[in-house]
């Protein structure tokens, strides 16, 4: 098997699926003839032609609200936001009408919907082409939040949320679209949606992440001989509330480790859910490494990621307790 | 036999019928609104005879996104004054299963799509809808209604402009009554609403929303335009909300009304007058259909108040199309409850 | 002094500051001339005529454009929006311009405006006159989130606001806006931001709320005799932690109250901030009792809305524990 | 002396002067990208008559919101380059602190307001500031730069129509340079740009953008019916982007470049080519002219990347105007990971 990176996989996925399903239809800004400004639909729209990879005036409620329309009326619309920062003037769109619809109609309607984005820092890009704004949707009852951490995951949530009949919120963590290749197989297959990955099993303590922190983590433990459970949420709605409660019972020790705001970011759920069920397996505070809780910096992003030191402390600091 | 144009006598008794069991539904709802029966109301009065059109114009094929306000469309579509109540009781009749407030439907049978609060938000949908429609071949138009309001939304903007890059089959239709809430329309926009297209390259046009006549005719323009796929077309209906903007509101605050019910500028008064003059009815039909209208809604609302309501862990339903383990949880959390 | 409501009593702060200072400009839909539907600007109009006092186009993202650009450029805006469940359209222009124009303009900039709004359910307004959407908020570095539970508070928190040179988002809690009269001075004070209110003192477990909620959870420990500390949070951002912390040591069992659902509701921090410090401290799971992770549906919206029988089988496990 | 119209020899020297030195710190910060010293950059080149054009024409006391693509504005009002620079390399002499990423300043000393990344979204803001203005009783308009692409934001509809209804002094001002990104304006909008204003009772005009005399003169009578109190007016300047939409950007794969640097469609270049002709300028100070472009920017570049960065705890100042606890506390935590 060839390696391949992020972008490669979502790239090849998208093409096999459009293949074989006619009623897929990409819409976005840049995704047609640019290919995207990541080169995610690259070369899409050569092969598929210009009504099922549509290039959008530049309004993001505009491709919601579109993709809305299609996904009630017989399409499988796939909606790329160019980057997550940009998704807010859709968001009265997708919280009120791509949330609600199902539920508003009893069920008559649904919006079997994906909105593809990338989010989150490490490329330079300050405040506006940074943001990792999960929770924001996390806490919207009626969408689905998954994040891949690698091209494998990548492939196989794309095919879940391809097959759910619900709206999916496809969060792609741009720092690592090009970052690493692995392995993947050519056929299509699924990522269970709710489910967790277990990268690696160990008794001292319990680290919870997802996205764009999970190499980070992964690194900091390796290099550093942490004997950790390292827990890959891969979605954030809804949540596997089994592996999170079974680590942390395992290990009565958890550090948590994502990247947006640590004030109400995915972590506040993880460790809400923790403290409501397996508080006496606790042996120390759970701990919660996470971006700042400032807007996202142009400079000094390096020292705004969560990075192996600070995860090194809250080891350091669950481990002494 | 034709009362004015293409306008038959049988087409325009129904019209006329449509309205009048409208408006008497209308009436009906504010009382049980004032007895407590129903929790709440947007009325549609004064705005009917624009609706009836759309409802007269539209093919069965059109999908129709309405909005909160279009009571006497739904009635001339065909949909039993029964459902719409069960709509507005939430009882466990409602299609919807009581989850919406009332005024907001979703008659997909009838080929509605569904209604929403947040004004404007479902425009740009029928973007998508349309654009689904011409990709999967299938015949008929999107006919979308919303207010002068609206018109200031994003939402409008986004469509009018992607509809008009996509040139598809979209028939925009602004009831235009004078009034967002307390807003008149002179201070939503300094613009003629018709005129609005014109930032998209939409063709618009105003039409005379009280008068069924003029109603007609002007929309024939624009559903001739959007049917032979010229792109979308924007029709300003001007109409007038006889009333308040809904039953929590009081528009004396801000208004003297310029229409009211029953009045010789009352569009439904005004058709029948014309058909009373016209010879196409007489008194008698006029006092029979009121008649007839009254005992339908009342005999209606009899009937669906006794249904009983949906089953309280009914509400973890619906929010996915299987629950997950949260609603199932707190599903439970409701039952330790009860 | 007289007993008044929370409508009154925000009515009263507004028309005494505006009295005190030219730079105050209300904006927003049917504030004028109808007094805003739920009468919060009564008569202001007429007072201080419409220059100050601007009845807007139905377009949420215009009214915080321009209370933003006001803001700037020496006015004082406090905008309205008319329920929170229409302030989504207005999402980006509040996450990207109004949290963040201080900070990317390093400080050569300020936002300091109100946006008022009604929020939670209560009022049989089905899924859009009902949401209580305060995570979306508080998860917003940049955004000060207060909410006032009664009519003193609304008027100390409205004067604090007023004098914050950060933009403040006031959510008013619909339900109890003429539900409770209470003595409230004429003379204008503030209630400081940042600082919870310990509503009763008690010893066997803490229950935290906030704005809606507050009645519901005092009714229900007085008429159970339940004798707990009761925490009003007031500021949902920055939150009192040492307020939070020092209950949760003392009591060592806690229950969080809120309406919003409870995936990524305020809880689930408030949760995450005990559990990162004061975890030695605790002696039962800390239990959230919240609104449903889904819509906020028209029927039976008492089941959903948490209510005395869910705040006592939650108190109960606490304390069985 | 007059080279045109009311345009003085002496002005048309300082706009030429003021173009070749954008233009000549453009390809400076590419190069300094290119190298790693700069982290990324959205060239101006080929728009800077009608910013000059713009820069000309508004008084000091003007607010301008400008957008990220504006270089040759900030130089005509007076923005220092070292300042620009500055702001590029995020050091610790950055006015904004090293916050934004490089071409979003907030050049407050001249008038300038704040720049976003958001396409569109200063747009709105600009109604309040001309509220606040004349709430104030402060002379001066408000003038706002943006793309073709924002004219399909929610934010310039609101904008608009805002301003209208209030009748404020907004003059709104579309440097339309064919492109965003990679969507030709032909896919943008059906309509011309010019008459969007149209709905919302706006007057609007088209200038060629690529000639410095025909954009001052289309400018001034926007400007007067602005200055004049009438209320906002919408200019559509047509202009072309050389080069790629950003540093980042390879617009090979979508378009084939209809106007090259230094060509002869090169606005600049049919400036000098006009002031040759008029005899204002021979070849010797076109050379001059371009040499100290060069020196200034060389030497601006070489002072300013020794200034060292900003402090890294300062990201988290200015979140609020105190820190609160929680950045107090992240502060900490961020010495403690030195
Ligand atoms: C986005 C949004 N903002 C505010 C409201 C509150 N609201 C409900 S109806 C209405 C006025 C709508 O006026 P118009 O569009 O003219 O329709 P009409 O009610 O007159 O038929 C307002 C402001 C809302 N429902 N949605
Ligand atoms: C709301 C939003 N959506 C998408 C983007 C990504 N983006 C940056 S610039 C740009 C094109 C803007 O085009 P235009 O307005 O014509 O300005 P130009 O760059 O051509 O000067 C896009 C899509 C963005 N910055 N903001
Ligand atoms: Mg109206
Ligand atoms: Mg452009």
């Amino acid at each position: 098997m060839p390696q391949i990176n992020m972008v490669q996989s979502l790239n090849r996925s998208l093409d096999q699926l459009m293949a074989g399903d006619e009623r897929i239809v990409l819409l976005g800004e840049d995704i047609g003839i640019d290919g995207g400004v990541f080169r995610v639909t690259d070369n899409l729209m050569n092969k598929y032609g210009e009504e099922r990879v549509i290039d959008t005036p530049l309004n993001e409620l505009g491709i919601i609200g579109m993709a809305t329309g299609m996904a009630m009326y017989g399409l499988k619309p796939i909606a790329e936001i160019q980057f997550q920062d940009y998704i807010f003037p859709a968001f009265d769109q997708i919280v009120n009408n791509v949330a609600k619809v199902r539920y508003r109609t009893g069920g008559r309607f649904s919006v079997p919907l994906i909105i593809r984005t990338p989010y989150g820092g490490g490329v330079k890009g300050g405040l506006y082409h940074s943001q990792s704004g999960e929770s924001y949707f996390a806490h919207t009852p009626g969408l689905t939040v998954v994040t891949p951490s690698n091209p494998y995951d990548a492939r196989g949530l794309l095919v879940s949320a391809y097959k759910s009949n619900d709206p999916v919120i496809f969060l792609e963590p741009k720092r690592l679209y090009r970052a690493i290749k692995t392995e993947v197989p050519d056929e299509l297959f699924e990522v269970e949606i709710g489910k967790a990955a277990k990268l690696k099993e160990g008794d001292d303590l319990s680290i919870i992440t997802y996205g764009s922190t999970v190499p980070t983590v992964m690194n900091t433990v390796e290099k550093n001989g942490v004997n950790a459970d390292v827990i890959d949420l891969r979605t954030l709605l809804p949540m596997d509330v089994g592996s999170i409660i079974e680590t942390a019972e395992k290990t009565g020790r958890v550090v948590i480790v994502h990247e947006a705001p640590k004030t109400l970011g995915v972590g506040a759920e993880v460790s809400a859910l923790i403290a409501e069920r397996a508080i006496d397996s606790l042996r120390s505070p759970i701990v919660r490494v996470a971006g700042y809780d400032t807007p996202f910096p142009y400079s000094h992003e390096e020292l705004y990621l969560p990075g192996e030191k600070r995860i090194m402390n809250a080891v350091n600091k669950v481990l002494a307790h | 036999m034709s009362m004015v144009g293409n306008l038959s006598n049988e087409q325009a008794l129904i019209a006329y019928k449509n309205a009048v069991r409208a408006r008497t539904l209308d009436i009906k709802i504010i009382n049980a609104q004032r007895q407590g029966i129903i929790g709440f109301h947007v009325p549609a009065q004064g705005q009917e005879m624009i609706q009836i059109a759309i409802g007269m114009m539209a093919e069965k094929e059109d999908l129709i996104f309405s909005y909160y306000r279009d009571l006497a469309l739904y009635l001339q579509r065909g949909v039993p004054v029964g459902d719409i109540f069960d709509q507005m009781l939430g009882n466990s009749s409602d299609l919807q299963k009581g989850r919406q407030m009332p005024d907001h439907f979703s008659f997909s049978e009838y080929n509605f799509s569904t209604v929403q609060s947040p004004v404007g938000s479902h425009i740009p949908l029928t973007v998508g809808a349309a654009y689904a429609m011409r990709y999967n071949k299938k015949k008929g138009i999107v006919i979308v209604t919303f207010g002068d309001g609206a018109t200031s939304t994003s939402d409008f903007h986004a469509a009018l402009n992607f509809a008009s890059v996509y040139n598809l089959g979209v028939l925009f239709i602004c009831e235009n009554n004078g009034f967002a809430i307390s807003m008149p329309v002179s201070k939503q926009t300094k613009a003629d609403i018709y005129k609005k297209g014109s930032a998209y390259g939409i063709p618009g046009k105003r039409v005379d929303g009280n008068d069924l006549i003029a109603s007609l005719a002007g929309l024939q323009e624009a559903f001739d335009y959007v049917r032979s796929g010229k792109g979308p077309y924007l029709v300003e209906a001007v109409t007038y909300r006889i009333g308040p903007h809904s039953t929590s509101d009081d528009p004396k605050k801000y208004r003297v009304d310029e229409i009211t019910d029953g009045s010789d500028k009352d569009p439904i008064r005004r058709l029948e007058n014309l058909m009373l003059k016209m010879g196409v009815v007489d008194s008698n039909f006029i006092q029979t259909t009121k008649i007839e209208a009254k005992q339908e809604v009342d005999k209606a609302l009899d009937e669906r108040m006794n249904i009983p309501p949906t089953e309280p862990s009914s509400i973890f339903d619906d929010v996915y199309e299987k629950p997950t383990w949260i609603q199932e949880e707190e599903r439970r959390d409701l039952d330790a409850s009860d």
